[in-house]
């Protein structure tokens, strides 16, 4: 089992920090045992020269940090109110699990239909409203509109899972702290806020660690929505990981495997760095 | 001594009512915004080319408009050839190996997160927490890098021979490197985690072996985690796209995914035939659906009683 | 506070869809300022009819009222209650001083009161010391008491503890028992706890009510229901060891058992159950009595000895197999093996009809 | 987390010193094997054609459409050669096929032959797997069948091909490689061509001929002499309509004419207007005032909607709109031509026009002859530059890797060229929309049956469209007349053979340590355009993000 693990999962993470330091590296030369002329840094200095690698940063931030907090609150506010009603319990808790069970590329095609400007679902509701079509994810979108649809589809994917995992847990929770509150004079929004959450705090640091370490990680989400382009206007949504796979097809030619390993490493780092604050801020917050 | 002196508030019934119709009406918008993608799924796949592309958007077919042929095209045979006889698109033999790949990988995930898990939570060896915690780092780098680096691997043991391989081969070089998961392993150790202390040390006392009390003890106490985890893995195979399609010779050792991108946009004008797409989308997600629902309590119950705590 | 109970019914539909009648048609009336212990075998209803008074399960039929005020149709926090649960659900996350800040906060109680009543709460159950500490790191005892003062910072109108002292070891227990007397007496608060250890609930009551498959059997003084069981589930819930029931008979105005004379009474003749306190015996050291057994087995504890008396039974007569247990001095140094002959108290000795009814 | 970030460093030192990757002490080049002699062979060599069992593997992308026919040869060519198996196997897209072969190369697991474009196979001839074809095309070498199973039993097979018959456009692409060999052969050819709403053209007839355009009565303008990009500009001011939107009661569009392909745009115009672009070493030559110009150029002609691209409408292609009415004209590819063809199963109500007739043109050029001046205004600005004629040739090629054995080489090369025989060419171009890549095919006599009822030679297959034309639309076919089903495919046919004298190709080059490779340049060029018409960039900018992008 370690050995699966060593050979498939400890080896190339290992391997994608020496390859990022290699110089002029080919990986499949010498019959696959690959060659370099020397080790640099010169790879990363590629990689934050380009001006797409700011905007994968910028996107990829800006992504993570809303919608990991956003699908937490919804799918929280989705758990408590499950819990909370005493009919079709077992019907909503099937829909909201749907998502987990469908095929990924095929769902953000439907998203990507539904996202048109022109005859896309979104816009024909918007004009119900009586406003005017907004262009999500075109060549016209703004970038707002676009990180919009880009949060919206990421949110709806990654609900299931979440949903899933504080149903668990707020069954888990003794309902006479619930009774003990309501005695106590705590309205409904006092509970979620004191009582429910803070009993959650341990599952929502997991689901808040794994969900950033997602987002951060967001591609095919991007693909799915936008295709290679990568956006309305090419690379206006560019995540890292894409930024990483821009380099993934030239991988069997000089260097391109270092310069999309060094992207990677420079993921690594931040994703390191998010969770480190992560622990750090929620282990002064939680309290059991 | 009563300072809260309440009048009888014959509007508490009315709250109660306000709060439940607000409570069903939020689940029911999100439920629908749930289900719109899939209803769009299906809905497309009963539409033409022209039809998907109306301005402005056609929400509703009526029965007698329905493109069944999206969904006939897809079990069409070749009429002749060599191939005659044989299904233009293999949708079974894409579905067989979906199936046979997701059970093996999900078998073997199974087993690895859960010694993985117990030694992680439970024995304790020299620099356990550091290996611990590479195995989580390794959650934060983009999966795709290891392509090449486990493409040469699975090469070296002799899995990816262009004129030899077999089934087998292509099975193994398919699931054997998704056999772990560090993010089901993180997610069973803290289920294991919350197993008293207790109980390994009256097992101990008892002379039971690590394995043993494994076996006996923590398996059955963790089984609606470990039920969980069985589910959600399962659900990989259908979404598994470049590893397949790398390491695979032959077409029919190929799966679902790889049929579903390929096959329905034109090699020479690049166009994407979108009713058949959302079509074979829609028969390869209803195998998934039905199993769920078949299965839909023992899930529910495995997942709601999995108890994961910090 | 007074609290009224009139018609009160709760019905659960159980696993296979039958109707349970948790609490049936249970009209009672707490007064006000008094230590009230709802008592009864697990089941018999009584911590559903302390849910209903706390408005956590709401009744299929009847009122409640506290005092004029009709509560019934009240959610919990509007009426006014402090309720002690099972296991205190002391909130894991919150210190000592959070926990009994938390209804005060809810209440929005001006920020400067509510520390002084924090504070002079947790004196008043004697923690003012440990304020800052999280429930797991006090001891059962304390955790109880912090959940009393949680309850009772908010100045409700009625204190209900559900099962207060389960939790605790013996020696706990009888500490906190006086803990909650004196509480309870220091605030005058009217007070409802449930409990299935009739000691307990005789121990710290003012008055007790005994309950059975949601119907109550009966109400009043401690001791005055424990000498006027008014059926025979009264009389055997209560006592310590059990009551002794012999099936008898009355026959020309003289009660036997098997052929064995124990009592006169002024009742009609028919079948009996007779119940008989361990207490109840006298030792008829000049064997006159009629009433004699064999003494399987001697158990001496200080002052005390408690007699046990295996009775075979006999087929055909009225004495069933039963084992009997009488208290008696200590001195009379009786050993296995002897046979004793034994007077009873008329005023230890209860006659019930067949379906336990008590006979006048 | 503190201890990820301690033990990996640890891991990483570990690594790093025990370094398990050899130094290069050299770059390798591939040595050049054969000569590119033999201008015709004069005598030959006669062999018996070795007969034990061969299995070739054949690599492609083609889904379940184009597999039957595909089928259909290899059967033919299997019967031919009994002792030879042809194992066709899809690799579901281009860039899995790709990427496999690359990495395939490294630990010797590759096809013997696999369909790719150009970049492809410069990239393996980089890596030294790619096998020059030149040792069969000049090679003088005859087999005799011996074996009595084969269908041509008795015969002579000559391995050596007559490269005069192949159109000279596929062929420069082919061998643009190192030493001018070949190392890939045309096989799924494709241009683009101009799609046009005739209807609105017939409407207009009187003015477009004031203003000293040709076109006949019915809408028709020539289909020998493409229209040059000022008469486009002409053309706006009558068919455009000043507010953007379509205008059904003047017959009159919101943008003039689209570009499918921003990548091909942009290579297509560089190439038309003289602007350096990149050359087979895979420098990258953007950085001119040329280009800088033609964008220039270009985003004018953004600006007043004689240009447009695909994303204006949020969609890939700029059919859908040109049915729609959207769009007068459209460049795309020849394999796409009937999604510009509005019919009875749209929706009716978005086809602003209704049913209109579509015809096909060459895509718009600088000049009529190559190499004059030209000049170009937009507004007050003037652009001067030497014109070229040029137009964009597609598709993958077919080639064979060095690793197979002399047999496996020797019967792929066979296959190869019974695929690319002037029947079967023609056959796969009539079945599939792509185009013949032999001369002979255009003048071909043999008769292909397309449907159950419906057989024609290539010759006859062209004819179709210049009848029409002739008749200036004015046919007397019946309406079941089965010349109406390929009308516009042959259209297509006759404008791809015109433009076909004036094919360019595209410098295919793999990625190197500073700069991308040929492909993803294309893609980048593409962005471009995109981002200059998006308004997301100027001219300015978006060239240099585009520099950015491809060298570094």
């Amino acid at each position: 089992m370690l050995i699966l693990m060593i050979v498939f999962t400890f080896y190339p993470l290992i391997n994608a920090f020496v390859i990022s330091f290699y110089k002029d590296y080919l990986p499949l030369a010498n019959d696959g045992a690959g060659s370099i002329t020397g080790y640099t840094f010169a790879n990363y200095s590629v990689i934050l020269k380009n001006q797409l690698f700011w905007q994968s940063l910028k996107n990829t931030f800006v992504l993570a940090l809303v919608s990991v907090p956003v699908s937490i609150l919804i799918s929280l506010f989705i758990s408590v109110a499950l819990k909370s009603i005493p009919k079709l319990k077992g019907f909503f808790q099937t829909v909201f699990f749907l998502p987990y069970v469908t095929n990924g590329i095929a769902v953000g095609m439907a998203f990507a239909v539904m996202f048109h400007r022109d005859y896309g679902l979104f816009n024909l509701i918007l004009g119900w409203f009586n406003i005017s079509p907004i262009d999500w994810i075109g060549g016209t979108a703004s970038w707002w509109a676009q990180m919009g649809a880009l949060m919206i589809f990421t949110i709806w994917e990654s609900l299931a899972f979440k949903i899933l995992v504080f149903t668990s847990g707020l069954q888990n929770i003794d309902k006479q702290y619930y009774d003990a509150a309501k005695i106590d004079h705590a309205t409904k929004w006092t509970i979620f806020k004191r009582i429910t959450v803070p009993l959650l705090s341990p599952l929502i640091l997991y689901i808040s660690i794994t969900s950033m370490i997602g987002a951060l990680k967001a591609y095919n989400s991007v693909i799915g929505l936008f295709g290679e382009k990568l956006g309305g206007q090419p690379y206006s949504m560019i995540t890292i990981v894409a930024f990483v796979y821009k380099y993934r097809s030239d991988f069997s030619f000089q260097g391109f495997y270092s310069y999309a390993a060094s992207a990677a490493i420079i993921l690594f780092f931040i994703t390191l760095i998010f969770s480190l604050i992560q622990t750090t801020v929620s282990k002064k917050r939680i309290h059991y | 001594m009563a300072e809260i002196f309440v009048k009888n508030e014959k509007s508490y019934k009315a709250k109660k009512i306000l709060s439940n119709v607000l409570t069903y009406s939020f689940l029911g918008v999100i439920a629908l915004i749930v289900l719109v993608p899939f209803y769009w799924m299906i809905l497309t796949s009963l539409k033409s080319t022209e039809m998907i592309e109306a301005i402005p958007p056609i929400l509703f077919i009526k029965p007698s408009d329905w493109q069944i042929w999206n969904y006939k095209a897809l079990f069409e045979l070749v009429q002749s050839g060599p191939r005659a006889g044989q299904p233009l698109f293999p949708f079974f033999t894409y579905m067989k190996n979906t199936i046979i790949v997701s059970i093996i990988t999900t078998a073997g995930t199974t087993i690895t997160t859960i010694l993985a898990a117990f030694a992680f939570a439970r024995l304790n060896f020299k620099g356990r927490d550091t290996v611990f915690a590479i195995i989580i780092a390794t959650m934060m780098i983009p999966g795709e890098i290891f392509i090449l680096t486990n493409f040469l691997t699975i090469n070296k043991f002799g899995w990816y021979d262009l004129m030899n391989q077999t089934f087998s081969d292509a099975l193994l070089a398919m699931t054997i490197p998704f056999m772990t998961s560090v993010f089901y392993t993180f997610y069973l150790r803290q289920t294991f985690k919350q197993i008293p202390n207790e109980l390994y040390y009256a097992a101990k006392v008892d002379g039971t072996t690590d394995f043993k009390y494994l076996l006996k003890i923590m398996i059955p106490v963790a089984m609606p985690t470990i039920v969980t985890i069985i589910i959600l893995n399962s659900m990989g195979a259908w979404s598994a796209y470049i590893w397949p399609a790398m390491v695979t010779t032959k077409d029919q050792y190929r799966l679902v995914s790889n049929g579903l991108r390929g096959a329905f946009t034109d090699s020479g004008s690049g166009r994407t035939d979108y009713g058949q797409q959302m079509a074979s989308a829609a028969l390869v997600t209803a195998p998934l659906l039905v199993v769920f629902f078949v299965f839909r309590k023992q899930i529910m119950r495995g997942v709601s009683r999995s108890g994961i705590k910090g | 506070m007074e609290i009224k109970m009139l018609d009160l019914t709760k019905i659960f539909i159980s696993k296979d869809k039958r109707e349970v009648h948790a609490v049936d048609h249970v009209d009672l009336t707490i007064p006000s300022g008094k230590l009230i212990g709802l008592l009864g075998p697990s089941g018999c209803g009584k911590s559903t009819t302390l849910y209903l008074i706390a408005g956590l399960l709401r009744q299929n039929v009847g009122q409640i009222y506290f005092g004029e005020d009709e509560v019934s149709d009240m959610p919990p926090e509007k009426r006014g209650i402090g309720l002690v649960f099972q296991n205190y659900a002391l909130y894991p996350h919150m210190t000592v001083r959070e926990n009994i800040l938390f209804p005060l906060e809810n209440l929005k109680v001006d920020k400067v009161e509510a520390k002084e009543r924090t504070i002079e709460m947790a004196n008043l159950v004697g923690l003012g010391e440990m304020l800052d500490r999280k429930p797991k790191e006090l001891s059962g005892g304390q955790q109880q008491r912090v959940a009393i003062a949680r309850a009772l910072v908010k100045k409700p109108r009625v204190l209900l503890l559900d099962e207060p002292l389960s939790n605790l070891d013996a020696r706990l227990r009888l500490q906190t028992r006086e803990e909650i007397k004196r509480i309870q007496r220091e605030t005058g608060i009217t007070t409802v706890f449930v409990t299935h250890d009739q000691e307990e609930a005789m121990s710290i009551s003012d008055e007790i009510v005994v309950m059975k498959d949601g119907v109550i059997q009966q109400m009043g003084e401690p001791q005055h229901v424990y000498d006027h069981p008014q059926n025979l589930f009264v009389a055997q819930f209560l006592g310590t060891p059990q009551i002794n029931v012999f099936n008898g008979v009355i026959k020309n105005k003289k009660i036997f058992v098997n052929d064995m004379l124990i009592s006169k009474t002024d009742l009609p003749d028919q079948p009996v159950k007779i119940g008989v306190r361990p207490e109840g015996f006298i030792v008829d050291l000049e064997k006159k009595s009629d009433f004699k057994f064999e003494i399987d087995l001697v158990e001496t504890i200080g002052r005390d000895t408690t007699l046990i008396i295996e009775v075979p039974g006999n087929e055909g007569g009225l004495l069933d197999k039963i084992t009997f247990k009488a208290i008696v001095d200590a001195s009379l140094k009786i050993k296995a093996g002897d046979w004793v002959h034994f007077n009873v108290k008329p005023e230890k000795m209860h006659l019930f009809d067949l379906e336990g009814k008590l006979l006048k | 987390m503190k201890k990820i970030l301690i033990s990996v460093l640890t891991l990483l030192a570990v690594f790093v010193l025990t370094g398990c990757v050899k130094m290069a002490t050299t770059t390798t080049t591939e040595p050049i094997t054969t000569t590119t002699t033999g201008e015709g062979p004069v005598s030959k060599i006669v062999m018996d054609i070795p007969d034990e069992e061969v299995t070739i593997l054949f690599w492609h992308i083609y889904g379940a459409g184009k597999t039957a026919l595909l089928d259909k040869l290899i059967d033919e060519f299997e019967a031919m050669y009994p002792n030879v198996t042809i194992e066709s196997q899809s690799q579901s897209d281009y860039n899995t096929l790709r990427e496999k072969i690359n990495t395939g190369i490294g630990v010797g697991q590759v096809p013997t032959m696999a369909l790719g474009y150009p970049d492809h196979f410069a990239g393996y001839i980089q890596a030294g797997a790619a096998y020059s074809l030149n040792n069969f095309i000049y090679s003088n070498i005859q087999y005799e069948i011996t074996d009595s199973t084969s269908t041509i039993f008795g015969d002579l097979v000559d391995v050596s091909l007559d490269l005069e018959d192949f159109v000279p456009g596929y062929l420069a692409e082919n061998n643009q490689y190192v030493g001018g060999q070949y190392y890939s052969m045309p096989y799924s050819k494709s241009t683009e061509t101009m799609a046009i709403n005739r209807t609105i053209v017939k409407n207009h007839v009187a003015a477009i001929r004031a203003a000293g355009i040709e076109v006949s009565d019915e809408g028709f303008f020539s289909h020998t002499t493409p229209l040059t990009f000022s008469q486009i500009q002409t053309l706006g001011t009558i068919l455009l309509n000043s507010t953007g939107t379509t205008d059904v009661a003047n017959f009159k569009c919101g943008y003039l004419l689209n570009y499918d392909s921003s990548g091909n745009m942009f290579i297509n115009m560089s190439r038309q207007w003289s602007a350096p672009y990149t050359n087979s070493a895979g420098d990258i030559l953007i950085n001119n005032n040329t280009t800088k110009s033609m964008l220039a150029y270009i985003n004018a002609m953004f600006n007043d909607r004689t240009f447009v691209l695909p994303v204006k409408f949020g969609q890939s292609y700029g059919s859908t709109n040109f049915k729609y009415g959207d769009i007068c004209m459209t460049v795309g590819s020849t394999a796409g031509v009937l999604y510009n063809i509005p019919s009875a199963t749209d929706v009716q109500t978005n086809l602003k026009f209704g049913i209109f007739d579509v015809d096909f043109l060459q895509v718009p050029q600088p000049t009529t002859t190559a190499g004059q001046a030209v000049q170009l205004s937009a507004g007050s600005t003037n652009y001067n530059f030497t014109g070229q004629l040029s137009s964009v040739q597609q598709g993958p090629n077919i080639g064979i890797f060095k690793k197979a054995s002399a047999n496996e080489k020797l019967f792929a090369w066979l296959f190869i060229k019974y695929l690319t025989t002037a029947e079967n060419t023609a056959l796969w171009a009539m079945d599939t929309g792509y185009l013949p890549v032999r001369l002979s095919a255009y003048t071909s006599d043999v008769t292909i049956k397309l449907t159950p009822t419906f057989s024609t030679t290539y010759v006859n297959f062209l004819k179709i469209a210049t009848d029409y034309w002739t008749a200036d639309g004015q046919v007397d076919w019946a309406d079941t007349d089965e010349r109406w089903d390929y009308l516009h495919s042959s259209m297509v046919a006759n404008i791809a053979k015109n433009q076909a004298l004036y094919y360019q190709y595209d410098p295919a080059f793999p990625a190197g340590s500073s700069s991308a490779g040929s492909a993803t340049v294309r893609v980048e060029a593409g962005y471009c355009l995109e981002n200059i018409y998006n308004k997301t960039k100027t001219p300015e900018t978006a060239l240099s993000f585009f520099l950015n992008q491809v060298d570094w």
